[in-house]
């Protein structure tokens, strides 16, 4: 029985991906992700189910981790789908739309469950790949671009990692993931792991496809985007990589370097933007970076190894809803305008990914710096700093939310409203459920000087005002891109170019060999009249029939 | 006599070579038909003289039927032979 | 089964007499002949595969002065083939023939012609095979003049005085023989012959001679004119029957009567005109531009690779790789010859139902006349030597000893002229498939297109696939 | 009678006959004509049905006949004959459906399938061969009846293609005809054994031995399409679309790639070849083809061409596990060799009902077919995936095994390069495809719409081919652990070879 719902978990959303057409489409949406939080609520943690004949042998299963990421993934797939379920009036919101959508969907919860590298892998390539789908839907030039850069991205990731599975697996001599924690996998695996689920994470200099595709992104598709997709590459590196090793010491403090500048550059990026949408996608930056950073402490600190996975777990769910709220509230005002009910909103989602306290961000914050071991003061405090970096982020971005105009407003759909509505509740709740006392509590000082500094820039800018540089990280990241473009097309031109050469030459020197042949043979054509012939084949007649003789003769 | 016999073959090999030289640098056909029967002469007195077995004894025959059926033929190929030149000239020039 | 032999040589005899008595009903006759004579030779094929090798003496006179039929493997397979293809091309020249006046002038010549190629085949002295090769050549003359047009009487004049060159060539070497071993007859010619400055020169005035005959590169300037110029079934007979009579003689010399006297040097120099007939003909017949012309240059450059043989088979010890190496030289001559006779069968179709035989003007074709251009298609795989060919089998033996005998540069020949036939036969072939726009309903005309195909048939697939017996036919021999 | 003596005979002439049948056959008489061309289909499916059961028994099925002294003609039943044979009825029954739509109110019929059973024929006979000589024959006969087909539309272009198709094919079969006698003449007949025969040699025949070698595998080459001998291939696209999918996927290509696997595994024995040094050179050989086609297919903006070109990379793929020594990498060229052509097989069903329904021969024409045409596009896009590698299409499994067998070979090194340079060309050749066919809008008018969008979006006979191919290559990648599939038959052929 659980078995069969683990199954169902994935595959009820891909078999749905197949008769998405219109009709039923909001109901199909809707039942798509139940089994997954069914999966979440009633299936005991440690069952698991094999199917040999599936690919090279699957196996699924759920853990403590497993369950968490299911049950906040579902939930955010849920709430989309049923945000955007309130979309059916529009037209561009497609067959297409709702089959990519559903296709991601079963890759995203499918990894959640697998308990085997290729099932994993194929939910990874799944989501990734049908991710582009959702990227590119709205038909401009810049969703076809942001999609691109996406998909090239993507697909790097994923044939580092196809490297990665198929070294582990030579090494392991198997594809589950019980296996691996066992023996220290060698440096270039660790690295394409790194690299390969990072791109995923957007660690900073693998994230430039992330900005674009957040801008252009449908909110209901951008929220899971954010929320629930994003964390696959944390899940890739929690299953991959094997934790409570001492031999891994000193990647681990690569990957906490790492995210350290993931939450400062992101924080600082984000910043600089001007549209609500490229900010919220630095502060994911800016929090990936923390997720990031507390994997590089699991790994630096081995024998604290399973406590920090947990609160880092615990930390991603959080900002997973978190942010994923943020974006459809984004969304709500981008289509009818500000309104009261949604500054609001917006105000108390702001806290909470500022970490403000009685929020789930102050619950988050406290699990996971609670759970970091006595060496790692320096990381406890730039937890601190990235919460007032945040704080000030989160301030900007209720200004920018302010200044947003929107062209033509068109009135909201009740199911859209009720699915933010619903996502705020939970994000009210559940911390206070399942906080103890005085976990509510932390933050106080970053976010409240965070908001003193804020309001101090706020003021001075009145006064003073200043032109904030027109989004350099942007642009540089586009410049990178292209640049990155135009290495490899030059590199495929060259090659091209190298063949044509050798064609062309070989080409020539059959065609002129052919014509001195064609010459030759026509000199030796051309027949005389009869009586030379005839001289000619006597001669020839008498020189055979003499050559025959010396033949005989003379046996060489 | 067993140098007339040698002087009979040497005779029938210098008309071979004679006929061979007509027949192939000769340019017009009746000298080159006329020329070949002039080797075949040639080679039937080499037959004739193979055919001496000695004074007094009877020559062989076999040689004898030989050159019997080359005169046949050389006659009979000689005859066809005018005869295509004949319709060659009195065939207008088609090509 | 010594009938069977007497038939051979006294049913076409009777026949070509019969034809030229009463000429009204000629085609009859001599299709009835065709027939019988045809039976008379698969009995012959079947007694010796049978019974072994047989002789007979007629009228009772010994060799010498008498005339003594011999069979074994070797001639009987040849004759078998030539009864075949002479069938065939008998049925299509009863439709060929129009006129009387040129159906009097054929069949006559005609079975007279087949007379002295079974005669040849059967006799087993100097002398016989002299006259039996100067009837062949003086028949083959004046069929080939039926074409009627001046070139045709022009190629058959230069044929006929090549032919009595030959012939007189071949005799004196005959006459030298004789003088030095006092007989005729090739059995005991081979048990005495001894090399020597009289063999020597015998061998080599007749061996110059027959090369004359046979057309072997480079005395072969005589050959695609008058096979280009004859009709067609007369041109299917000389390229198919004719030139491999010269052949199989040129081949019981040096294999069976002069084993002591040849030698490798002799051997490699025809081997070196076979390799040059081999280019130089395939080279030609890519270059020609009418269909028969084609497949006369085709027959020289065939007749180059049965050449190719000779310093191989001088080469292998006596024993089972060169039995495999002379089936293979016999299985390749059988096929050229049934392959090449379709071949000229079906281009006069081709001439006489499009008006010409110009190869870039074959257009459609395949469409008009399926059948015709299906038999070119399974000819021309024979003649470039694809399986399931016999000359596949053929080659495959010509290219093993080639390489257990080290003599790579025939190997190196023969895939350049099998690339080279490729080249010509599929080029006509590109030809034939080409759309022509004009609505051409396909036609028909069996007897004329039936008889191609059936010997393309036999050549590309019967002897490929039921080949194996032709090995067994050759361990039987005098 | 003998039935195991006579069954691999009956799988030819199951093909054989009804084409021989098919060409005395009116070009009006349609039906029968169809049923000939099925009923043989079904029954050979049938046939080799009986033939997968009994092999797997290691049952013996031979059939031999003298061609002449010393020179067999062999039909033999094993299991790599036996993947092969399986793929290519198959395929011929899906393709004979789509070709009998496909070719309606076309000229020549008759011959067209006429030749078309011969070439199923040949195919066969070729994966069937029991020696060298045997295969030598069939493949011969592939060259020579595959050439009306090429230059079945008889027009200019057509006649080209087919003669460059011929003047490769011919000389490469010449190559392979030389080196086949040599070996032939160094150890008499050179039957297919496992593990091959040759190691017993003494050492004075390995300079011939590796002579031989090279003659073969650049005859086998020319057909297999390893660069620089591949030039035919992107000039014979321009036959009709069934016969390009044929030869692409089963016929001529394959034979090529299945020579090789041949004369690798069952004439020299892959670790005989390795120990005269000879896998390396294969290996490069095919790595080289791979990038090339790849970069080439990337340059085509004609459909079939770029398919084309994709082919001779792919088809790489099975000579680049060939050369890996070791199970695993063989299970991986082994499976590539049935996971290419159904992936093929799909993309050139797919090109050709654009081309016969809309008149698109052009990827710059594509734009917005997928609304169109769904289904045909789904189907290019499965198998579009599955040549990229991406999981769960067949195209994977090939590539996990080859990666997997290159890790455990110690040749990582450079072929993880490869594959993974392979996969991302690719993808840069085939995702822009999709893009276009999926996401841009589409062009107010197609070239030239031929068969109007009715309740299927083109006639079903073209329709259902390339969707079931398509599903066919998603159920192997998805249940490639299941019994009697390819994988499973590919590891069985593996284990017996290694003697595991």
């Amino acid at each position: 029985m659980n078995g069969f719902i683990l199954l169902l978990v994935w595959v009820l959303p891909l078999s749905l991906a197949l008769l998405a057409g219109k009709r039923h489409a909001s109901w199909i949406m809707i039942a798509a992700p139940l089994p997954a939080l069914l999966a979440a609520a009633v299936v005991p943690v440690g069952s698991s189910v094999s199917l040999p004949w599936l690919l090279l042998g699957t196996e699924l299963g759920l853990d403590e981790t497993g369950r968490v990421f299911l049950l906040f993934s579902g939930l955010l797939w849920l709430i989309a789908s049923l945000y955007g379920t309130g979309r059916k009036a529009d037209s561009q919101h497609s067959t297409r739309y709702r089959v990519f959508f559903l296709l991601a969907m079963a890759g995203n919860l499918g990894l959640i469950v697998a308990q085997d590298m290729l099932s994993f892998y194929l939910g990874f390539t799944l989501m990734g790949l049908s991710a582009y789908g959702l990227i590119a839907d709205a038909r401009s030039q810049h969703a076809r671009q942001a999609a691109r850069r996406y998909l090239v991205w993507t697909i790097a990731g994923e044939m580092l990692l196809f490297v990665a599975i198929v070294m582990l697996a030579a090494q392991h001599g198997g594809v589950s993931f019980s296996v691996l924690q066992s023996g220290t996998p060698a440096g270039l695996v660790i690295l394409l792991l790194f690299v390969g689920f990072g791109i995923k994470l957007a660690l900073p200099g693998l994230h430039l496809w992330l900005p674009p595709a957040y801008a252009v992104t449908p909110t209901a598709a951008v929220a899971v985007l954010s929320g629930s997709m994003i964390n696959a590459g944390l899940l890739g590196w929690l299953r991959f990589l094997p934790f409570g090793n001492a031999a891994l010491v000193d990647w681990g403090q690569l990957l906490l370097t790492i995210g350290i500048a993931g939450i400062i550059f992101g924080a600082i990026a984000g910043l600089l933007q001007r549209s609500p949408r490229l900010l919220l996608g630095y502060s994911s930056i800016s929090k990936m970076g923390v997720l990031t950073s507390g994997t590089g402490a699991a790994l630096a600190w081995p024998e604290a190894a399973p406590v920090v996975i947990a609160a880092v777990v615990i930390y991603a769910a959080h900002h997973a809803l978190v942010k994923a709220a943020l974006f459809l509230g984004v969304g709500l005002v981008e289509r009818e305008g500000l309104r009261v009910w949604m500054q609001a909103g917006l105000v108390f989602l702001a806290l909470a990914l500022a970490g403000a306290p009685l929020t789930s961000g102050a619950f988050a914050k406290s699990v996971l710096t609670s759970s970091l071991p006595g060496g790692s003061q320096l990381l406890i405090t730039l937890l601190a700093v990235s919460a007032f970096l945040s704080t000030l982020l989160m301030v900007r971005l209720l200004l920018l939310v302010r200044r947003m105009r929107v062209s033509k407003p068109s009135p909201l759909a009740t199911e859209s409203i009720t699915a933010w509505l619903l996502l705020l509740a939970i994000i009210a709740v559940y911390p206070i459920v399942i906080s103890q006392g005085g976990q509510l509590l932390a933050n106080m000082v970053p976010v409240f000087l965070g908001v003193l500094v804020s309001l101090l820039a706020l003021l001075a800018s009145r006064r003073f005002p200043v032109r904030i540089p027109a989004r350099p990280a942007r642009s540089a990241a586009k410049a990178i891109a292209l640049r990155y473009r135009r290495g490899i097309r030059y590199l495929l031109c060259t090659a091209a170019l190298a063949f044509e050469a050798l064609q062309s030459t070989a080409r020539s020197h059959h065609e002129r060999l052919r014509q001195t042949l064609q010459q030759a043979f026509l000199q030796l054509r051309r027949s005389a009249n009869d009586d030379e012939r005839w001289q000619l084949a006597g001669s020839l007649l008498l020189g055979i029939g003499g050559l025959l003789l010396s033949g005989f003769i003379f046996t060489l | 006599m067993l140098t007339t016999q040698i002087l009979y073959a040497l005779t029938g090999c210098v008309i071979v070579a004679l006929g061979l030289r007509g027949a192939l640098l000769h340019a017009s056909l009746l000298q080159r038909i006329v020329a070949i029967n002039v080797m075949g002469a040639g080679v039937f007195m080499l037959l004739i003289a193979v055919a001496y077995r000695g004074p007094g004894l009877p020559p062989d025959p076999v040689p004898h039927a030989l050159v019997l059926t080359g005169i046949v033929v050389a006659v009979s190929a000689t005859a066809l032979a005018l005869a295509l030149v004949r319709r060659l000239q009195a065939e207008p020039d088609d090509d | 089964m010594t009938d069977a032999m007497i038939g051979l040589v006294a049913l076409p005899l009777a026949g070509a007499l019969a034809t030229l008595l009463l000429p009204r009903s000629a085609t009859a006759v001599a299709i009835g002949t065709a027939l019988a004579t045809s039976v008379a030779a698969a009995l012959l094929l079947f007694g010796i595969a049978t019974q072994g090798s047989l002789q007979y003496e007629i009228g009772g006179w010994s060799a010498g002065l008498g005339i003594a039929l011999r069979a074994d493997g070797l001639s009987a397979l040849l004759l078998l083939m030539t009864a075949l293809v002479a069938l065939a091309a008998s049925i299509y020249a009863s439709a060929y023939f129009h006129t009387a006046s040129e159906r009097a002038r054929f069949w006559p010549l005609w079975l007279l012609l087949w007379t002295a190629l079974n005669a040849l085949l059967l006799s087993g002295d100097l002398f016989n095979l002299y006259v039996t090769l100067e009837l062949l050549g003086l028949s083959a003359v004046a069929l080939a003049s039926l074409g009627g047009k001046r070139a045709a009487v022009a190629a058959a004049l230069r044929y006929l005085l090549v032919g009595l060159l030959g012939s007189m060539l071949f005799l004196a070497g005959v006459s030298l023989l004789y003088a030095g071993y006092g007989t005729l007859d090739l059995a005991a010619l081979s048990r005495v012959v001894a090399p020597g400055p009289g063999t020597w020169t015998a061998l080599a005035l007749m061996t110059t001679g027959l090369l004359l005959k046979t057309a072997l590169f480079p005395l072969h300037f005589w050959l695609p004119p008058t096979h280009a110029s004859a009709p067609a079934p007369v041109s299917a007979v000389l390229s198919a029957l004719v030139v491999k009579a010269a052949f199989y003689l040129l081949l019981r010399l040096w294999l069976d009567v002069f084993t002591t006297v040849v030698t490798p040097a002799a051997a490699n120099l025809l081997g070196v005109l076979g390799a040059g007939a081999v280019l130089w003909g395939s080279w030609h017949a890519l270059r020609a531009e009418r269909l028969k012309l084609l497949a006369a240059w085709s027959t020289v450059a065939q007749l180059g690779y049965l050449f190719l043989f000779f310093p191989l088979l001088l080469a292998l010890p006596s024993g089972p790789a060169r039995d495999l190496a002379a089936g293979g030289l016999v299985m390749l001559a059988l096929t050229h010859g049934f392959a090449k006779a379709s071949l000229f069968l079906a281009i006069g179709v081709i001439q006489r139902r499009c008006g010409h035989d110009t190869i870039h003007e074959l257009g459609g074709t395949a469409q008009r006349l399926p059948a015709t251009t299906f038999a070119i298609a399974l000819a021309g795989v024979a003649l470039i030597g694809l399986p399931p060919s016999g000359a596949f089998l053929g080659k495959w033996q010509l290219l093993a000893g080639a390489v257990a005998t080290g003599q790579w540069l025939w190997l190196l020949v023969t895939a350049i002229g099998s690339l080279l036939a490729a080249a010509y036969i599929f080029r006509v072939l590109g030809h034939a498939f080409g759309h022509r726009p004009y609505p051409s309903q396909p036609v028909s005309v069996a007897r004329e297109e039936w008889p191609a195909l059936l010997l393309a048939v036999v050549a590309a697939l019967a002897l490929g696939i039921a080949g194996a017996p032709v090995w067994g036919l050759l361990e039987i021999n005098i | 009678m003998n039935w195991d003596a006579w069954l691999p005979a009956l799988v030819v002439a199951s093909s054989l006959l009804p084409g021989l049948v098919i060409f005395f056959l009116r070009e009006g008489s349609h039906r029968l004509r169809t049923t000939l061309n099925l009923a043989g289909a079904i029954a050979k499916l049938v046939l080799v049905a009986i033939l997968i059961r009994g092999v797997f028994l290691e049952h013996d099925y031979e059939s031999r006949w003298t061609l002449a002294p010393g020179l067999d003609l062999v039909l033999h039943a094993d299991t790599l004959s036996v993947l092969f044979v399986t793929l290519s009825t198959v395929l011929w029954l899906v393709t004979t459906i789509y070709a009998i739509g496909y070719l309606e109110k076309a000229p020549h019929r008759s011959r067209f399938f006429g030749f078309f059973s011969l070439c199923v024929s040949a195919t066969v006979g070729l994966a069937l061969a029991g020696n060298l000589f045997t295969f030598v024959i069939f493949f011969e006969l592939l060259t020579l009846v595959t050439y009306p087909l090429v230059a079945h539309r008889g027009t200019p272009e057509a006649l080209r293609g087919a003669r460059i198709y011929l003047a490769y094919t011919l000389g490469g079969g010449m190559l392979l005809l030389i080196g086949t006698v040599w070996l032939h003449v160094l150890v008499g007949p050179t039957a297919f054994v496992e593990g091959g025969i040759l190691d017993t040699l003494p050492a004075e025949y390995h300079p011939q031995l590796k002579m031989i070698f090279v003659l073969l595998i650049m005859g086998l080459g020319v057909k297999a399409a390893l660069v620089p001998l591949h030039g035919w291939l992107p000039q014979a696209m321009v036959a009709p679309a069934p016969v390009s999918a044929l030869l692409h996927a089963v016929a001529v290509v394959k034979a090529g790639a299945f020579g090789i696997v041949r004369v690798v595994y069952d004439v020299y024995g892959v670790s005989f070849t390795d120990q005269l040094g000879l896998l390396t050179g294969l290996g490069i050989a095919a790595a080289v083809t791979i990038v090339y086609g790849s970069v080439m297919a990337l340059r085509q903006d004609n459909l079939k061409k770029r398919l084309a070109y994709s082919t001779v990379s792919q088809v790489s793929y099975i000579a680049l596990g060939t050369a890996i020594l070791g199970p695993i990498g063989t299970i991986g060229g082994i499976v590539h060799l049935v996971h290419q052509g159904i992936m093929k097989i799909t993309l050139f069903f797919c090109a050709g009902n654009y081309a016969e329904t809309l008149g698109i021969h052009k990827i710059s024409e594509m734009n917005g077919v997928g609304r169109r045409m769904p289904a045909t596009t789904l189907a290019f896009s499965i198998a579009a995936l599955g040549m990229i590698g991406v999981p769960p299409v067949a195209g994977f499994v090939s590539k996990w095994y080859l990666g997997l067998g290159a890790l455990e070979a110690g040749m990582a090194a450079w072929v993880m390069p490869v594959l993974i340079a392979s996969s991302v060309l690719n993808a840069a050749y085939f995702l822009p495809v999709l893009y276009r066919a999926w996401f841009r809008a589409s062009s107010p008018a197609w070239p030239a719409e031929q068969i109007p969008a009715g309740r299927l979006e083109t006639s079903a006979a073209l329709l259902w081919p390339p969707v079931i191919t398509a599903t066919l290559a998603l159920a192997a990648g998805v249940f490639a652990a299941a019994p009697y599939s390819p994988l499973e038959w590919a590891t069985l052929i593996a284990h017996r070879e290694y003697g595991l």
